[in-house]
């Protein structure tokens, strides 16, 4: 066994010691949660879950550069991390697996479909690339109301690039250059849908160029990389200057959800050959050699972590499900009474 | 509706138009979205001069592309603004679909009421102006069967500003659509100032007692034209304009036929699965026994769609001269 | 049905996957497109193995993009080929709105039968498997209103293998709607061979004389269930499986009222707008003083969408006990 | 007034003098047909009308290369003169301008909205871009079937490209390498809608990256440098070679149509600037210059065709129009009456 190669600088864009355990914690959450969906169906006290292994740097990364209170994030269902990243609480994932009358969607929408006015996490439905053009709307109103500093973040997966809707909302941002990044979370998969049959392009950033903004491609696996490209989209977007494509690779190391059996179509072996890309144990090891957390420091984020997983998990299955009746409501404003 | 206030008499564009320029003037989170709304002012002139009055920021002369021009609309909604986006034809909503019926209708609903999606889609529609295959379509019942969305289908232009004004008030997404016959040929008076009609009340045109009459859009006028015609044979029909599809004025429809006893729906879109179809199920649930005749529904042909030859479209149309028959027929029976 | 062919037990899911198989095996225009129909064998495996078997060209695993894998398909038709496309769920068929009601349903009356359009579209559908808001969906009355276009709703094995064969015969778009809960759920006999059934044919299940209770899909199984219990207290419920929505089989829901004088329709999609609302009201057109009762629809509710939560699932979900209770009121009416 | 400059020695792309004078004659029948439709619409003979004045070289070029009884058109409403290059009759235009039921769409559709099986016109309808996923399934179809030497071509203005379908098939047959050539008719407009409002980019053809597929572009109003890069594209698709998107630039002289009125939104100074762009006399004047025509050839051709469309236009006014019973048939299928 060879010994470990002595790590590179730590090349940290800025990020102060805090704020790298900070996003080293959140992708112990994520991890975490997604464990813990897996695990509650497997127990059969859920009967869906879906996991976003191998999407956590992505997600430490973009959630740092994100400003809350100013930037909203339009996420899809793999962004978890994200979405805890920018500020919900990790109690909310539960009580959307749990399906409970508490979650935010009161129990209507599947797992993983998260919407946070209070956070500007806008609503999404399970319908891939149709949060695309919302997320366009949402940045212009920013525009059209003057207010620089803000920016909306819309994330989605390689597969939805192929939606007619997808390419309708970037092409309208890139008109009125709206302040949007766009973050393609490439990780190689649509379901069983390999790149390869999603498009005849290795880049998804080689799509930039026939809208007009620029493309920008990043190793998602690397949190800090993710945080720098992000963070300058972001900021461009903020200061007027338009839309950014930007695409962070990564590997789906789960199956698409608890209902998908992978082994139809990929083998163990070509996951176990992208291990290398897993970015927790990365991470951890990065900020280990760099001085940033020591072990005793990790062991105890790790158990903290799930401490309060275990926490909100046993709190959030002791609430009940919503009532029946709460299906008549919030169809309209007002009483559903005169909307026979 | 009992309106005071000092009218002018204009068309059903000019009432379009007004309220809409009344809409942009008194809120600036309103704006208009849509393909040629600038330079062009709309294929029908309907926002002419607006470009230059609120600048392009708020008239959006958007890319060639329907299901975005809907779905920023909804992200806009969702995010505080009042967008009023614009199809060309109604005919060109289909790719629009998923984002009206998928995600507009079900904002609030998959939130749990932490987002809204106050929305206008306008579309005219409707046909008897040699629109052909694609440009004559009807597409009330393609929508009218989704719960989250209304639908506003009004006939004259004092309706239209009351409607509109209460459909861009409203705080859900709103289908309205415009029969584009009418855009010109029909004029009435409009109350000055802003007044809504709220959305989901029908109205009744002219009372009788023999037979009820239900229709929307450009029928309603046919349908007045024919009861007047069978008025002269002493015969006494009552003519419901529905102005708003959904929701559904069932109050009124039913208090009329407990009244006449007899139904008639008259409309142009297609025959089955129509806006008639839902009409004629809620009367005969509700007022079985008040019936004296079987409903009717004299709709257009289920063909799809009206051909661009004269007697194409004549043939999918149906004439006031066909209506009176059947109101004649129906009074008899 | 009478057929005399041996047969075989098989659930829902064997049956489509076995008429898929033979019309591959048996016309080499056949293929099938759609979203991980591939290696993946289709998310409910009914495509499994086929890849390997008839390789890529004829399985095609495509792009996430339902309006492009409506709409190529309907290139294909045009061009002789026979394409079956998949669409995952019935919630993702929106995008393709435009290349169904737009295109695939007007193909053969725009080119005035210069070109054909023979293509069938598969979707699994409906509730009570608890896919949520998104996963759901009924969507027969966003398209029942489309001339052009036939639906077929099967609820057993042997009636999808007939309806499926004669949808890929058949030289006109096609939407075969298979409900997703009866997948796994439903058994029965299917006959070995190929074999049609008619579309636009409904099917008495069960014969009775004091109650007409028509149906589709899931539900079917959970009328005769119904009407079984009501069997017991000594009433005699007919219960029709619609089969096709369109073609409607006006003629065999007709002769039941008529025999029976009373009409419960059942269904899980919402109440307005929905297949219910032709059905009444062509029974009212046709056989008003046939009817000794008002026409009953038990439907889901209108809301847009059942939710996740299993309380929110089942108050939107119609259960057998809920139907024998209309049953008993009617049947006393 | 300064004299003629000489002309350059005709890169003539193999097209023979014959098939030269063929394509000066498409684009004269074209103008001719575009003429009477605008002039059959203000005698109030017919209530619409669309013409494509300026597109001329584009048809003729790309016509010249369409292989008749082996290549597929699917056109849009502009193609009149393509339409015409690849064997419709002038009659058919005027057939469809007067929604006779000799039209082979019996008179339902718009005029312009061509389809032709026997030729290989695909029936298209009004929708913008409702039609390229159709051309991308009569491509696969023909490589399904390993009809090599056989191809489709599919045409679409710069609007159509801002169309989720339009994206979605591109996609698709990069994927699949179908024997396919998509053709942008990029005439700077889509009714009053500029390029600039329609994209932030320049070339259309910078899309074409993005999807993985070749993009070239040409100067649509010279017939012949369409001819070759057309050709070259069609040749590349019909030997196994995959699509290619093909931009040719042009300009819109007349109003979108008969019901549009382009004073609105561009000046009659704008459209002079471009008149240099106009095909007609240019080629005109380019087979003079090489003496492929002369001046009594070029009179007696324009006489010709003006006979022709003088001849067809009484013809098939004289036709009747469809029978009104004919709304019902064609819907299904074999008889109206079991479908109610
Ligand atoms: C419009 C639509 N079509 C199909 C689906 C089914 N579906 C859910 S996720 C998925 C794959 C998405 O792949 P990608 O965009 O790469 O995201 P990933 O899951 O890999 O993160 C598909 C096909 C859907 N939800 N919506
Ligand atoms: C889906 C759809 N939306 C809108 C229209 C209305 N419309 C007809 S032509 C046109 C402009 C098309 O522009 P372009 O694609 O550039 O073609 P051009 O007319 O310039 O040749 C529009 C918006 C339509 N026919 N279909
Ligand atoms: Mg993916
Ligand atoms: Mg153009």
């Amino acid at each position: 066994m060879s010994k470990a190669i002595p790590a590179p600088a730590l090349e940290r864009h800025g990020l102060s010691d805090e704020k790298l355990r900070w996003m080293l914690r959140n992708m112990q959450m994520q991890r975490t949660l997604d464990n813990r969906g897996f695990q509650l169906n497997r127990q059969g006290k859920i009967p869906f879950a879906t996991g976003s292994e191998g999407h956590e740097g992505i997600h430490a990364g973009a959630a740092a550069a994100f400003e809350r209170g100013k930037d909203i994030l339009v996420p899809y269902y793999r962004d978890i991390g994200l979405c805890v990243g920018v500020g919900m609480e990790p109690r909310d994932a539960l009580l959307s697996m749990f399906a409970r009358g508490a979650d935010v969607s009161g129990g209507r929408q599947f797992p993983n479909h998260y919407s946070h006015h209070r956070l500007g996490i806008l609503s999404v439905s399970s319908i891939i690339a149709a949060h695309c053009p919302h997320a366009v709307g949402a940045a212009y109103a920013m525009k059209l109301r003057n207010e620089t500093g803000r920016a909306v973040l819309c994330s989605f997966g390689d597969g939805a690039t192929s939606e007619g809707e997808w390419h309708e909302a970037i092409n309208f941002a890139a008109v009125q250059k709206v302040p949007i990044v766009f973050l393609c979370e490439n990780n190689e998969w649509a379901i069983s849908t390999p790149r390869t049959h999603q498009m005849a392009v290795e880049d998804i950033i080689s799509k930039a160029a026939g809208y007009g903004l620029p493309g920008v491609k990043v190793d998602g696996s690397d949190p800090i990389a993710t945080y720098a490209v992000v963070a300058e989209a972001l900021d461009r977007a903020r200061s007027g200057g338009g839309p950014t494509l930007v695409e962070a690779t990564c590997y789906r190391f789960l199956a698409h959800t608890t209902d998908d059996d992978d082994r139809t179509y990929r083998t163990r072996d070509e996951i176990e050959r992208h291990r290398h890309l897993d970015p927790v144990p990365r991470f951890e090891r990065l900020l280990l050699e760099a001085g940033v957390v020591t072990t005793d420091d990790l062991a105890a984020m790790k158990k903290d972590v799930l401490a309060e997983v275990n926490r909100v998990t046993d709190e959030t299955e002791a609430l009940p499900y919503p009532h029946a009746h709460e299906i008549y409501t919030k169809v309209y404003e007002g009483a559903y009474e005169p909307w026979l | 509706m009992a309106v005071a206030a000092p009218t002018t008499v204009m068309n059903n564009v000019e009432a379009v138009r007004q309220t809409l320029y009344e809409a942009l003037k008194s809120d600036e989170r309103t704006l208009i979205m849509g393909e040629d709304v600038g330079a062009r002012g709309n294929v029908f002139l309907i926002t002419k001069g607006f470009l230059d009055e609120f600048g392009p920021q708020r008239i959006i002369d958007t890319p060639l592309a329907e299901a975005s021009i809907v779905g920023i609309a909804v992200g806009m909604a969702m995010e505080g603004l009042r967008p009023i986006a614009e199809i060309q034809f109604a005919d060109f909503i289909y790719p629009a679909f998923n984002q009206i019926v998928g995600e507009a209708a079900k904002t609030r609903y998959r939130s749990n009421g932490d987002y809204t999606c106050p929305l206008v889609i306008r579309t005219p529609y409707g046909g008897g102006v040699r629109g052909a295959l694609s440009h004559s379509v009807s597409i009330e019942a393609l929508f009218y069967h989704v719960p989250g969305l209304k639908i506003v289908a009004p006939s004259f232009p004092a309706d239209i500003k009351g409607l509109l004004n209460a459909s861009i008030d409203d705080p859900d997404p709103v289908l309205f659509l415009e029969h584009k016959k009418t855009y010109r040929s029909v004029k009435g008076e409009v109350p000055s100032g802003h007044y809504t009609i709220p959305l989901g009340k029908a109205e009744v045109k002219v009372s009788g007692d023999q037979l009820t009459v239900v229709s929307y859009g450009l029928y309603v006028h046919q349908a007045l034209e024919a009861a007047k015609r069978v008025a002269a044979d002493g015969m006494s029909v009552e003519v419901i304009d529905l102005r708003s599809i959904r929701p559904m004025d069932r109050t009124t429809i039913l208090d009329s036929v407990r009244k006449t006893r007899k139904l008639l729906i008259i409309h142009e879109d297609n025959k089955f699965g129509g806006i008639g179809a839902e009409i004629a199920a809620m009367v005969v649930e509700e007022a079985f026994f008040d019936l004296d005749a079987p409903i009717r529904r004299l709709c257009g042909p289920d063909v799809p769609a009206m051909g661009y030859a004269l007697p194409l479209e004549e043939e999918f149309m149906i004439s006031p001269d066909r209506m009176a028959d059947a109101m004649r027929e129906m009074v008899r029976f």
